[in-house]
């Protein structure tokens, strides 16, 4: 597979909300260790407003698509994940404005547009125990495996090790982001939630394509 | 989890419901926004606006009123309004003076309350100004981190940034007067027992039946360290100094007990008993003291110490005339 | 037991003096008694003495000042203070038109407030009255029982009966109007938690995860049923039922949500919403509205409702001025 | 033993002392099933007062030294166990004023003096479920025994025994004085606190004499 179309990504999006949904609880588990335990909540909620309102989305192209998903996100979901996902999906809409289907490296664009934009809502580095230590890995990932030739399968699995992997090494980060940053040297030795959180998603997203 | 609510998504909203319900005479509220709005808005003094997540009540809109604030935005338990709902409660209480936010120190609250403010100043052509209130203490600040979260010292940038609002002064100016009190007001808190955010439905954390965290937030965050229990005096002890190192050359201060939420007001007294001593030991003349529930985290038992220092103009300020649900003056 | 308190035996004093340094222009305190005094005493009008055993902040010590009582008198936890106790509260209060003694209903506050006003009549020749407050309806009263217990409800005597008091009515008639006002309020309470006494150190029952104990009092007694826990909506509904079957064609209402300590004001919102909604539909008036923790039960978890039915005379005297530390009006 | 002299009852009234303030936690335990579990605390806090105040006491007679101990106790135990066991004490006094010792009648003539002032002061009959369910039959028993000339020891086991009989019985009794009323049929199955208390305390002092 070396495309996605509209099709694909709003699959892709669909199964996205159902992996959330189903973590809410584990999600929030993740935020209690060094955080305020919300985290799963939060983003949920948006995404099962995206569900609700599924059917009205415009599935035109996929940049109107996910600018659709990013208003509602922005809209719902709760905390400093409304804004860093809202971003996130506005970002990624910005790369794929009009387009009807993207090859590897449209969508690694699209995804380091996503980037983009959350480190402009949220200002946060690599290394900063968010869920931007997932992200980033993920992204350099993807854009290596276009630069390979590789198909969406085999790059979406590496992409998906490398948030796992990133996930891991927030455990030795002191958060300085964040509600882990309110806890100081307490958030060493747990993983961030966000980044955590990536790693699952991702993960399940391998089957999705 | 075993709570007096319906559903935990009909929460936040029933809550608020339930509130407006109480003091009609004191409160509107907007339903698709979650703003709990003073009844009569004036039009000639800076507007104030605070919020963030919900748990903490009465904050945030138990302050709001004559003296305090215009608007309450309440996001959901522990999280950050969005941006549509801090942006709706700017164009809805636009004043000619402009509009101060009042924003606790965290990640979400900034990106959603900044956010909109770009959009209410950008679309609308609102002025608006910021302040960060951070007034806890309990980790040490530094160029790495987010700095320090914003807790209970809130309601005294209420308080006085209200009062100076109602007394005419300019946007800048009311941001000014905004900054002193969060310059000279800080807090520490501790936990007896961790909440339980009605979404999750167990417990943030686990503490023995000897234990506490010393130094933690409003959100069920572990604080800083976990401790042995101690006796309310030693307690007392710890906080105090752990607050005036903070705050060098107090002089006059007014004192806040706050409870987390599950703790009795009999236990906040027993615990001002030994704060006053110690401040009094200290040499330090205590102006006023609240002891109460003033910004909670959900049901945790565990109680907040903050020491606001005063100047002349912090202190005719604070005793300006204030009518609110939980702050009478 | 996990309390902010030093040793459970100074825990009363230590709380007296702790909201005496709180509020010093509100109260003065006798150590040797455990009297908590208004400030300014007059002696043209009827003095109000209440008080009972401690744990129930901020009752009763709260509730004294302009408006409402002269003097709290405060036994120990969840115990009646001794004569001794209330025979100098009545002595040192002495004005020209007498004492009135707003004791809730229970044995040991009975007997020693009896025996007090006994000794003040036939040693000091102070003219005492006594009215008893009784509004908690859990428990079905009797010819063969001693009735039923005073909880929440005695804030709307020390109220009424302050503003009439204050208005200069005599102590027979200040008498009739608190006996009013005891007629017609009522209360049901509910624990979702037992507290835990500070001497015994230990919760005074034990309740499952899905369980509550429906029709407690405060003191940690059981309630009438242990029943399954219900949701915000069917527990304000079981208790608007109770409370207005004894309080027939009531048209206009105050409405007090009381939480037992423990509860967070957020939940008890939720509650007031239901109530308010139900006494809507039931096409009752609620006149005023007050959520929060007015009449504790130590470190409980729960809430009660009470309800006071009002005519023309009781609302305008709920309308006077008060000023006291947990009651403003 | 067919006489007990000052020194012996004040001997009495110190064992007694022992005993409530020894079984504190067990006296509030048995008030927290159906009262408010203070019992232990509100009687041992004023027989904790009275040990302090020991040496000061009139020892002089049998009824001043009472008339002292019921003042103490009226003044410094808590909630209904100020009143009642004060009114015991000071109705005993009345009983024994100016003697210095008494026959097992003139102890019966005693307790049933006390037994007066509680019910003066609080109202209650037997059958209420209060303390005086095992008060009085225990002072029956010591009046029987005087008329059937007993000693001392035989009377105070037998007086003992009716004390805890007494208490047992208070299991099937609904309460109508005290806070065990408050709760109705609730009470039913569990006995009285100070009842139960009586048959501890007058079970430990027959080895007082
Ligand atoms: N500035 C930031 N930039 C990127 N991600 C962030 C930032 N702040 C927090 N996050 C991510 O958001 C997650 C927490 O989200 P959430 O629990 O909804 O917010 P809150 O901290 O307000 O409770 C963190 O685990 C982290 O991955
Ligand atoms: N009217 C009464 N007459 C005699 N004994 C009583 C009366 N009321 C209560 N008691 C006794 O007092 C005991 C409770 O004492 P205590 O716990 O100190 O009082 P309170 O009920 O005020 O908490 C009861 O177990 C009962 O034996
Ligand atoms: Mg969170
Ligand atoms: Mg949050
Ligand atoms: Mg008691
Ligand atoms: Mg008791």
């Amino acid at each position: 597979m070396n495309i996605l179309t509209t099709d694909n990504i709003v699959n892709v999006i669909d199964k996205m909300a159902d992996v959330i949904i189903a973590n809410e609880v584990y999600f929030c588990e993740l935020d209690s260790v060094a955080g305020d335990g919300d985290f799963g909540m939060s983003v949920a909620k948006g995404f099962k407003q995206l569900k609700l309102e599924w059917d009205s989305l415009s599935k035109d192209d996929i940049g109107s698509f996910l600018k659709e998903c990013g208003m509602i996100i922005t809209e719902y979901c709760g905390g400093a994940s409304g804004p860093i996902w809202g971003s996130a999906f506005r970002g990624a809409a910005k790369a794929s404005k009009g387009k009807v289907e993207v090859s590897l490296s449209e969508f690694s664009d699209l995804m380091e547009s996503a980037v983009e934009g959350i480190q402009k809502r949220g200002n946060a580095q690599l290394g900063d125990k968010t869920l931007l230590d997932a992200l980033i890995p993920t992204t350099v990932s993807l854009r290596n495996s276009a630069d390979n030739g590789e198909d969406f399968v085999l790059a979406f699995n590496k992409g998906a090790k490398a948030a796992r992997d990133g996930a891991e090494k927030t455990k030795t980060m002191t958060a300085n982001k964040g509600r882990a940053s309110y806890v100081g040297e307490r958030s060493l030795d747990h993983p961030d939630a966000g980044a955590m959180a990536l790693g699952v998603i991702f993960t399940e997203l391998v089957d999705a394509i | 989890m075993k709570k007096i609510i319906n559903k935990p998504e009909d929460l936040v909203l029933e809550m608020c419901e339930g509130m407006v319900a109480a003091h009609p005479n004191m409160l509107t509220f907007n339903k698709r926004n979650k703003l709990l709005c003073r009844k009569e808005l004036n039009e000639n003094k800076v507007t104030l606006i605070s919020g963030g997540g919900s748990g903490h009540e009465p904050a945030h809109a138990g302050y709001v009123g004559d003296g305090m604030l215009d608007v309450a935005v309440c996001g959901d338990v522990f999280a950050s309004p969005s941006t549509i709902q801090v942006y709706n409660a700017i164009i809805s209480s636009e004043s000619k003076k402009g509009t101060l936010l009042i924003i606790k120190n965290y990640s979400g609250d900034i990106m959603n309350f900044e956010a909109a403010a770009e959009m209410a100043d950008e679309d609308d052509n609102i002025k608006v100004e910021k302040v960060y209130v951070n007034d806890d203490v309990a980790v040490k600040d530094s160029l790495y981190t987010v700095g320090r979260r914003g807790v209970a010292g809130s309601i005294f940038v209420h308080k006085i940034a209200g009062a100076a609002a109602e007394a005419g002064l300019d946007l800048k100016e009311v941001k000014v007067v905004a900054e002193k009190v969060i310059k000279n007001v800080k807090s520490i808190g501790f936990a007896l027992t961790s909440c339980t955010v009605p979404a999750k439905g167990t417990p943030t954390f686990q503490l023995g039946d000897n234990e506490i965290e010393f130094g933690v937030g409003i959100h069920g965050e572990p604080g800083v360290a976990r401790e042995k229990m101690k006796t309310a005096h030693e307690l007392a002890t710890d906080c105090v100094e752990k607050v005036l190192l903070e705050l060098p050359n107090s002089q006059e201060v007014v004192v806040m007990v706050n409870g987390f939420g599950a703790t009795p007001l009999q236990e906040l007294y027993v615990f001002n008993n030994s704060v006053s001593k110690i401040l009094k030991d200290r040499g330090i003349t205590v102006y006023d003291t609240l002891v109460g529930n003033y910004m909670t985290a959900l049901d945790m038992a565990g109680a907040s110490l903050t020491i606001l220092k005063l100047d002349q103009e912090l202190k005719d300020f604070y005793n300006a005339r204030a009518n609110t649900i939980a702050f009478k003056k």
